[in-house]
């Protein structure tokens, strides 16, 4: 890979932003496997670069949305990772008073505007807020993450559609790591790219490689480019891999049975985004050795901040239940 | 004060709210021609921008509709028929009706589902059910459906300008109906019902088309001196169960009439809350009145035979006065 | 149009089914204005070279399922038109007593697994019935048609989806007459082709000439072969015209809207399949014109049959309304 | 008899159903690995052509059961969460629920719906939804959700048996739940409730979970010397109501507890039914427990607050002793 023409302030940008993702799910895995985490947690790990390269390619302006699998999503547009732990524990302080957890974070002032529980239910949302960016003749694109599973949902074919016909600032990004849940891609559809779907719609579909933050950062600028530039939505292909399970602790649901071969797990992992930065940026001499590490420190102080504020935050009221229903 | 038709009044209230808000705007399959005449004329005086025609795509098209409201915009969506709404249920249960709180409270959700409600074009289940019962039963969704078209228009204006989802669902088969609608600007309050009938021995509660199933039983009970109190709930979430219960206070009998299947229906929820918090003041046993438990048949008599009559309502009366 | 290698019997036969369908569709217009037919109806002239042309690729073992715009569907599926008008005038001896009306139709004894209200709605019940032929090992295929509009709806999106991930003998013809009751496709969709889509899906996508029955004929046996043989799903998009309105009455709904041009309709009307064919079938001097004239006698004296039947027919009884429900 | 958990024996009902009828076979998400467990062990012994992993795609695999269900198989469709059931509510509702209706009785549509039903994974909203009073309110469709080991393999052979569209529910929370499971065959009929716990003050009718919190009520109670009987539905479509009046005939309380948003639930509608048809033996109002009326919550403190407990059981209680 060669991205000469990525400034480096950009790269260190992405990179921090990588980081952080991949810091704040080691301690969330860590954490769950320890018992301390409520509910189901869907981790980014392998697929970074996909959150960390799009985003920083998006303004603060510009919103996203989000799936099960969203901290990275989060973390890439922003968010404060004191806030999602906190959710994560089921506490007042969360982003969401305890109210939404793993899979249903939200940041309205950062953009972000949720994760969803509901495979493919992000994708119609962010066509809409495309078509509020479109009616207030705003700069805003829409952006929107999901998995290679949603894509065969109903939900994709009616969004892209929608947003294609009606010529919306709307970027859907398909993050294809292969799997939906325990169901290999190649079981589940009959094409090797998802982005060949993007021809029904009348939109470019740009196949990305997803390990290669700097690739996403380039591909995901150039369809901003053409949403802010009224030519209406892209689909983008982040072909990727998540190095973990489906779900933390899927152990228990899989019972012994196999779904993944050692084989394709070591290759995954050898695509790993972070270590492809790290390599990149220490082969070209972008950044000095010892600024990543203290990034890398910095990081990790402020990671068990986040827990030590979410571990200190109290829990919910048992009234507040009733809060937050109406406005 | 001038009479105009229930669809007409629809028509004024959306054109009123569009002209009074930029932000709110239309969209939905032929709402440029409107097929049930409510969305017609508006884009012509107001334009592609603000009217939108989609593709059939319920799902997406619900689904724009509130990722439009979180972000600025008042839509209202128009879904046409109230079976095709259950293409859009999961945009319409999962997202509008629990944004707001899952993500504690960061968002509005001002987005209108618009839809016709029940039968009464004789072109079979596909085209002739209720639906609001479904959307009752979700806490963070409002629920709208009014007989009248000074309702229709004082609680669609009111819908519109709520901040949070509401599904306003128009009776189908009132859309020709005439009422007197004020030229004025004016607004009906959601939430409140509205006695159509006053009366002392019997209360009936309903809503949509059923208040005129209501109303002419109640005037044919009037010919033998039963005095019936005609109660339309106009909103049926959150619903004034207030009304209500003061109206069984006095009068110590309850009857449901609601154009639907019966069970888990509005009237099984508005006799559930009489039997729960009236029961004292009850002489008789509460009594519903419902479609016939099976699918909307095609052919009109058969049709005719499975919604609930004036004749149906009566005997039910009766059996609280056994 | 050169079609020298479909046999004459089975041209004759495509021809009467289109024919059947043309009176049978005109006899119901003139009803419907006379107000003698409750409800909807959506007349299918102009289209009939599609269910005609298709349906005789089928054998009786073969289903199909069809759409609001259906009669056409039942007619070339063997579908008896005394039966269809009873149901059309909500007769106790309708196809089904009365219950189903114009939109519901269904015939299951010739494989005609009903019409649907529902835009759309057909085509997953089509996949499961592909599915039970593929597993049953058996040679029937499971076609189904649907609309240009239709294709936007997320149940064609997951149908041809989960038909090729299955490699169910499953065959979708898509009749794409240009509209969605009164939007235009080119406004509800940026592609020229419907049947470009199928690229998404791993499967064929074929181009056809809808007011063409013998293409009709031609395609659809290629796509019949393909499924018998195990080869998996087919769509088929048929350039089709409506050379009436959306739905009988519409000028109602309409009030003094236009939404198609004159210049269009007269187009539409140009390639009038009857007379196509009728005009094939006489330059090649294939079938004498004393046999076509006396076909169309003896379908317009069953016609008249068929209406006098629904017409003395009973209405159901009242208490049917609680037959039917559970088995 | 041996004791087994809700959920193996979810899996010996599927088994023994697919090893006699070969026109058996399941389809779903993940229905090899069987995410819930409830399908587990099944791909090993029937392979891929009786045990099928689909894509996401809700309404298109609930679309195909029945399009399976309707030339001759008995599918087994699994939905996995009841909320995903919303994304596939188009084919259930339009399709499933109207088929036979609406074509005038000429198929049968053999197909079951299986999803897990509830609160009880502190997952969000979005997996913790009870979803059976919608598809109590559509005629054509039969509605089961068990609460025992027992039961749920007697009434999902039964389900698999019918020749009608069944939601069949699983308690999520009751997934490890134990209970004796004889080896041998045996069937539970669809429609027929079962005493859990017979009792002379108050009837408290239940299904699911619930029926575990309505128990644990009971006992509480008994201490206190009221003797509560508690009524498990079983089936909630068609429903046992003779079962419930002949109990509340006995009693003359009724309270009925129900895990899922209070309008228009099944609570409503037992509650209406009691109220309408047993009003003379009631010795006091009807009582609903259900979910407080808000979207389910993540933090478990604040997910346990919303669902029913036992204390909001014996509260109801109370107030029908009044
Ligand atoms: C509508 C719906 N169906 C099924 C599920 C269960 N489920 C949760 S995650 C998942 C897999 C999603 O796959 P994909 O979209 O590829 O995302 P990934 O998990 O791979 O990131 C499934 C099936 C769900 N949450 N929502
Ligand atoms: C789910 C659903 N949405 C909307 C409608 C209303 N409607 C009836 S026919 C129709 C147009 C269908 O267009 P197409 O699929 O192209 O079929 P055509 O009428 O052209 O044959 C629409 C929108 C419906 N019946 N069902
Ligand atoms: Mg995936
Ligand atoms: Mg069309």
């Amino acid at each position: 890979m060669d991205h000469r023409d990525i400034p480096i302030d950009v790269i260190l940008d992405i990179y921090t932003r990588i980081l952080r993702i991949r810091r704040f799910e080691e301690e969330v895995g860590k954490l769950f496997r320890q018992g301390q985490l409520p509910g189901f947690v869907h981790l980014y790990i392998g697929e970074e670069a996909v959150a960390a390269g799009v985003c920083a390619a998006l303004t603060d302006e510009d919103t996203i949305i989000s799936t099960h699998r969203g901290h990275g999503h989060v973390i890439a547009k922003g968010g404060d990772i004191k806030r999602m732990m906190a959710e994560l524990f089921g506490k007042a302080s969360g982003y969401c008073k305890g109210k939404g957890g793993s899979m249903h974070i939200a940041d309205f002032d950062i953009g972000m505007l949720g994760a969803c529980g509901i495979v493919g239910g992000g994708i119609p949302v962010a066509v809409g807020a495309g078509l509020s960016a479109w009616y207030s003749a705003s700069e805003r694109v829409s952006l929107c993450f999901f998995g290679d599973g949603a894509a065969n949902e109903g939900s994709f074919h009616e969004s892209l559609n929608l947003a294609s016909a009606l010529n919306l600032p709307v970027i859907f990004v398909c993050e294809n790591n292969q799997y939906g849940e325990f169901t290999p891609a190649s079981r589940a559809m009959n094409i090797e790219d998802i982005a060949a779907r993007a021809a029904g719609y009348g939109i470019p579909g740009i196949i990305a490689d997803g390990s290669d933050a700097l690739e996403m950062y380039r591909i995901a600028t150039a369809a901003v480019q053409r949403a802010r530039a009224g030519q209406g939505p892209t689909l983008i292909e982040a072909k990727t891999h998540r190095s973990g399970g489906h779900a933390e602790g899927e152990e228990a649901f899989l019972a012994g049975q196999q779904y993944r071969g050692e084989a394709e797990l070591a290759q995954a992992r050898a695509k790993d985004p972070l270590r492809l930065l790290h390599t990149y940026v220490a082969e070209k001499d972008l950044i000095p050795a010892d600024q990543l590490e203290s990034l890398d420190e910095g990081i990790t102080r402020a990671l068990r901040e986040a827990v030590a504020f979410a571990r200190e935050s109290p829990l919910p009221e048992v009234d507040s239940i009733y809060d937050d229903l109406w406005l | 004060m001038p009479r105009k038709t229930y669809i007409a009044a629809v028509q004024e209230a959306l054109a009123e709210e569009m002209r009074r808000d930029p932000q709110v705007l239309l969209i939905g399959e032929d709402v440029r021609i409107g097929v049930f005449a409510g969305t017609r004329g508006l884009h012509a005086e107001f334009g592609d921008k603000r009217v939108i025609d989609t593709p059939i795509s319920e799902l997406a098209v619900a689904g724009a509709g509130i990722g439009a409201a979180v972000t600025g915009l008042r839509p209202v969506v128009d879904l046409m028929f109230g079976t095709f709404m259950f293409l859009a249920f999961d945009q319409i249960a999962n997202q509008a009706g629990a944004m707001r709180y899952m993500y504690g409270g960061q968002t509005n959700v001002p987005v209108v589902f618009m839809t016709q409600n029940g039968a009464g074009s004789s072109a079979g289940h596909h085209h002739s059910q209720s639906v609001h019962q479904f959307f009752m039963n979700m806490p963070q969704i409002k629920v709208v459906l009014p007989s009248t078209p000074y309702d229709v228009k004082g609680l669609l204006k009111s819908a519109i300008r709520d901040e949070n989802p509401v599904i306003f669902l128009n009776s189908l088969s009132l859309g020709g109906k005439r009422g007197a609608v004020p030229d004025e600007e004016y607004l009906v309050p959601l939430g409140v019902a509205d006695i159509k009938r006053a009366g002392n021995d019997v209360s009936i509660c309903a809503v949509g088309s059923a208040v005129y199933t209501a109303l002419s039983a109640a005037n044919a009970l009037a010919k033998e001196g039963i005095d019936a109190e005609v109660i339309d709930l106009r909103t049926l979430s959150p619903w004034d169960s207030d009304a209500v219960l003061e109206s069984v206070r006095k009068t110590g009998r309850f009857v449901a009439v609601d154009e639907s299947f019966p069970t888990c229906s509005a009237a099984s929820e508005w006799a559930a809350t009489v039997a729960e918090r009236a029961f004292h003041d009850l002489k008789a046993p509460v009594q519903r009145v419902n479609n016939k438990d099976v699918p909307v048949p095609f052919s009109p008599v058969l049709e005719k035979a499975v919604l609930p009559s004036a004749e149906d309502v009566i005997a039910a009366v009766r059996r609280t006065l056994e």
